[in-house]
């Protein structure tokens, strides 16, 4: 093996089990989702972090348990870093008995305590503006954490919300997960200037997250979320990332060489070369465990069969 | 009860303050709201002074601002959403169609969502195209969104208070007429006409003329065109003997029809009025609700008056052509009932 | 004719392709609208490629993109937006309401308005609450606004001229299960039914069982409905001996139900079918029509189906139960008929 | 009279007359409104552009007759400096025959050849980008003039409209009257950030103008319109500017002291010092004209009256 395989490539310093362990559970999760939506065996559609999971992991040791999260419609990462529920996760998603949301939701509606998720871009920003101004009269430090796209910031509600956001001085942290296309729109085709203009023409602080690596990730946004919770005042921050996967299901018409380019931004890739062995096995762990928790939800009958 | 009743703005008004001081979890949130200006309509007079923290006045972002009381909401708030003119409610849309009231079973648990949007609609006031609109309709029969309208003869305290606690969004439309009448209290309006409610739950105002217990045809018509059926009631009375009744509900949507059965069968014949223009109005789903419950038992179909169906020109005289007025209501009923 | 006939997805890319290649107005704006994408259910397919100056694939921006339709329509050109989920029509409500159907009279004189909002719409494929419903209710009754729904009986070429030759904006509904589906030309659907027009301008189209002059239910449905109502209807005569027959119009709003009249005079029984939920929607309205216009005359009112009043589900099992199916249309007129 | 009041004010130069006569046209239209309004002979609303007057007419230099308009509620002066239709207008805002909209649309919603007005704030940016998108197609050099007061950047269609303009590289000149205030709501407590920033978010050319001198706006701003039509591209002019008058009709609840800051603004104040003997007999020529007008239209019967 060479020098260049077995040491940490630029950018990924030693993970805590327990992050690892997240990360691989996403992927393998969603992958698994794919596999099954291939066989037939679900509807709808389906959107994957793949490429993005390390964002909501990284974020979530930021997080308190009772800060509120609203994640949008590529949000299994999101849930999946916050609750140690994959099986409620799964059985929503397949329409299983034991379904977060009892069916109802589906991949892109989920709501637990501290925790939703809606399908319409654009709409969780000012209800995060609502959330937080109750946080912030509750003068708790709880905040507020909306995530959105890129392509999100087509929408005239987020800037509405953002500049609310700033006049109300509430702890909104708006994380952007700036994969640099819309479905199947690149970033250049549908957004003029960029995300730090945007949240400098309001005001707001901003901070721009380039790497993967998930410890320093959290060093450089330690004192970001601090802030936002101390003040409070709204963040913008802003994750330079690369969706790997097709944005619903199979319909990636992006070229090869995009394609790779994203590919070789993954930090899968990354951590598999610079912790092989630790790596493989976590690996194979997470495959078997969401390999055996497919098939457990699989046998459940669906919600709303009625006997 | 000495001296004039209060005004129907004085009346909402006085709604809120209660409400802000009894129930900490209620919010104003709306575009000039605050004082001195007190909102465009200065139904929100006196409130910012009084209640700083919960009162906010936002910049032109409808909206947002309908967002934001979502999220107020999921957190056990109460909020209440003013926008200035009904006919920008438009911009709402989503926010309440797939959003705050999707949320109160989207997510295959009940989700309590109290919050309540205030809005202004209807013309005669000279305001044109677009600050003149009845957008009710429009709301209709979206599950876990209920439509309510001011009314003369409803106290905006109770009204408040049952929308708020409806655990649902709610929508509040007030014809902008109103806020200047006087409320209806004690259950006379004057010496011909006198008003009662037709359900415990004081729904269904009903104004009937003293001393006659024929029904010639029930009117049935939300708050706004209160006082113009009013006075084609009376003048109907008065000049060709005909005898109306007039029911005003508080709750549009969903309708409850049951408290009117008794009178529907009884009634010769229906009207239902509205100010906002013909096609999928309120209207036809009262009216077909009525031939559903009343198959049969009818002398005429349900008698659907709305304005002409245009756009609402600013011009005073061709304004008031253009909308529903008391002879409007006078003619049309005098003809059904002279066929 | 050799070969199956085209799918309405097919039908409708053809549409569009014709109109872009004789009419140098018409333009196509929507997200993920270009090739290779071609549309996220690919009705757009092509157009990118051979017309790059006039179809624009734009950011996430409902509510502007209608917009810039409206300055286009205003410089005599003939947009066509793509909605890319129905549901998020909310967005462009204003525009729609306030300014695009507006503008038609608000000046005081005719200003013509060519465009076309086009949004799938509709359930049964699993997408879940926010991306599986029927707006179309909430656009009914808006002065020059003109509502159409796709269906597998009119041609979309023919479809879409129609539409930008009225100078006013109209929005057409295309049920996403339609894509799939097959067109039906020729008058023939099966060796069991036919159909023809009732109208000259082909508004109508009527399914009619072979050999069968009574007619015990007249269904009327939006194309959407038309396989599920069709397969209920077979079900009926081969099961029942019940004869139906299906009406499908293109145009929803204005409804022109004159050509219907001698049809409804004959039928037994009428029922409307739409897969939204029940509340101020275009049944109603048509009910509503009937029962004035088929006064004395019809033997039970107007049935009206409607999807269960909720949210629609993700589940494939409980949003099936939850949507109008082959079965309810069945069973609600059998029992309607055996009643 | 004492040398400060003999001499040029800072910032105001010699006038052309027809300038002199457009501004002082308009101020005493919109007084002559208030009269009437307050004299129970107009219904509805009407929003006055006193101390504003100077953008439009400073504007109209720069826009050719083939451009394309699209103003806003408070659009009496837009309107008047582009079109020599005094009579058309106050004949449409008292509903009176030979209204230019036929007594339908009234104050708000005004439309022309070239020149359209609506009510609803944020709507005339996506229109005018749909105008501009046209515009850039025929290669002819017009422009889509867009009116918007500071307020309205509170709609989220302005943002959506700016990122659209900015991707089309549309001949969209985007004007903001700021005049720090939305009806009754300060600038700072219904923005923040500014509006240089905001355009600055969207890559779009900003240019803001402090000072009322109508000579010296046209040369600031000739090479800022000269560049929307030749590029295309869109671009943000900002006038820092003052509402003297209220909201609409006699709603001002702003405090002594800054409606007293407003009017020391007065372009007409300036004016009137600077050429006192010039600006008197203009200033008695408008006024003969506008009162002579309103008693003209007044004798006219209602439109829509049937005989
Ligand atoms: C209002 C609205 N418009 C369109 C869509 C369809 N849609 C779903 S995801 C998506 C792209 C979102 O892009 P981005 O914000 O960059 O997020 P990403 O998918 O890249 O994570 C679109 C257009 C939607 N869900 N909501
Ligand atoms: C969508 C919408 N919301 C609210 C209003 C009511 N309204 C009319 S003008 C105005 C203030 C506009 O402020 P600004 O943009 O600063 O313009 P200005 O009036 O100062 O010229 C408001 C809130 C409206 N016309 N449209
Ligand atoms: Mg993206
Ligand atoms: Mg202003």
């Amino acid at each position: 093996m060479s020098r260049a395989l077995t040491e940490p490539a630029p950018g990924t310093s030693q993970l805590a089990e327990r992050d690892l362990e997240r990360l691989l559970l996403i992927r393998h999760f969603e992958t698994a989702l794919l596999r099954l939506f291939a066989e037939g065996k679900l509807n709808g559609t389906t959107h994957t972090c793949l490429g993005q999971e390390y964002i909501p992991v990284a974020l979530n040791a930021l997080l308190r348990v009772d800060d509120f999260v609203l994640s949008n419609h590529r949000g299994h990462g999101h849930y999946l870093a916050r609750f140690a529920d994959p099986e409620g996760l799964l059985a929503e998603i397949m329409g299983r008995e034991g379904a977060v949301c009892s069916g109802v939701g589906g991949s892109q509606h989920i709501y637990r305590e501290g925790y939703l998720s809606t399908g319409v871009q654009g709409q969780n920003v000012p209800v995060g503006v609502g959330v937080a101004l109750r946080l912030r009269q509750l003068g708790s430090g709880q905040l507020a954490a909306v995530f959105i796209g890129d392509g999100t910031w087509g929408e005239g509600a987020v800037y509405e919300a953002l500049n609310l956001a700033q006049l109300w001085q509430v702890p909104l942290l708006l994380i952007v997960e700036n994969n640099h296309i819309a479905q199947s729109t690149p970033l250049d085709a549908h957004m003029a200037g960029d995300i730090a203009g945007r949240a400098r023409a309001f005001g707001v602080r901003y901070h721009r997250v380039a790497g993967i690596d998930i410890n320093r990730i959290r060093v450089e946004l330690a004192e970001v979320v601090a802030g936002v919770r101390r003040t409070p005042a709204p963040a913008v921050v802003e994750f330079d990332t690369v969706r790997i996967g097709a944005h619903s299901k199979g319909d990636d018409t992006r070229d090869a060489e995009t394609v790779a380019a994203a590919r070789a931004r993954d930090w899968y890739t990354h951590y598999e070369r610079a912790f092989p062995a630790r790596f493989a096995l976590a690996d194979a762990a997470a495959r078997r465990f969401v390999a055996e928790l497919v098939v457990r939800v699989e046998r459940r009958p669906p919600v709303g069969r009625r006997p | 009860m000495t001296g004039p009743a209060e005004r129907v703005v004085e009346n909402l008004n006085r709604g809120l303050h209660e409400l802000f001081a009894v129930d900490e979890r209620v919010y104003l949130l709306g575009e000039d709201i605050a004082d001195p200006y007190g909102g465009a309509f200065k139904v929100s007079r006196g409130l910012s002074t009084r209640f700083p923290d919960r009162v906010l006045t936002t910049p032109i972002s409808e909206g947002a601002i309908v967002g934001v009381a979502g999220g107020l909401a999921l957190c056990g708030q109460r909020p209440v959403v003013e926008i200035m003119f009904g006919d920008f409610i438009t911009l709402c849309f989503d926010q309440l169609y797939n959003f705050a009231s999707k949320s109160v079973a989207m997510y295959g648990r009940r989700v309590e969502m109290s919050l309540v949007v205030r809005c202004p609609v209807g013309g005669n006031r000279g305001y044109g195209p677009t600050h003149s609109q009845h957008p009710q309709k429009h709301f209709i029969g979206i599950p876990h969104l209920n439509l309510f309208e001011l009314s003369p003869f409803h106290d905006s305290s109770v009204l408040l208070n049952r929308m708020l606690d409806l655990g649902e969004p709610a929508i509040l439309f007030e014809d902008k007429i109103l806020y200047g009448q006087r409320m209806h209290v004690g259950g006379r309006i004057d010496e011909l006409v006198g008003f009662d409610f037709l359900d415990p739950r004081r729904d269904h105002a009903r104004a009937f003329l003293f001393d006659q217990d024929e029904c010639d045809c029930l009117v049935i018509a939300p708050g706004g065109l209160a006082e113009r059926v009013l006075a084609a009631m009376r003048e109907l009375f008065l000049a060709e003997e005909l005898v109306c009744q007039l029911v005003v509900p508080a709750q549009l949507y969903p309708f409850d029809i049951e408290p009117l059965l008794p009178l529907l069968t009884r009634a010769g014949r229906v009207c239902v009025v509205e100010e906002g223009v013909a096609g999928g109005t309120w209207g036809a789903e009262v009216a077909a609700s009525v031939h559903e419950r009343l198959w049969g038992q009818l002398r005429a179909p349900v008698l659907r008056l709305n304005s002409v169906g245009a756009v609402i020109p600013a011009a005073p005289e061709l304004e008031r052509a253009t909308l529903v007025q008391k002879s409007t209501v006078y003619n049309a009923i005098r003809d059904a009932c002279r066929a």
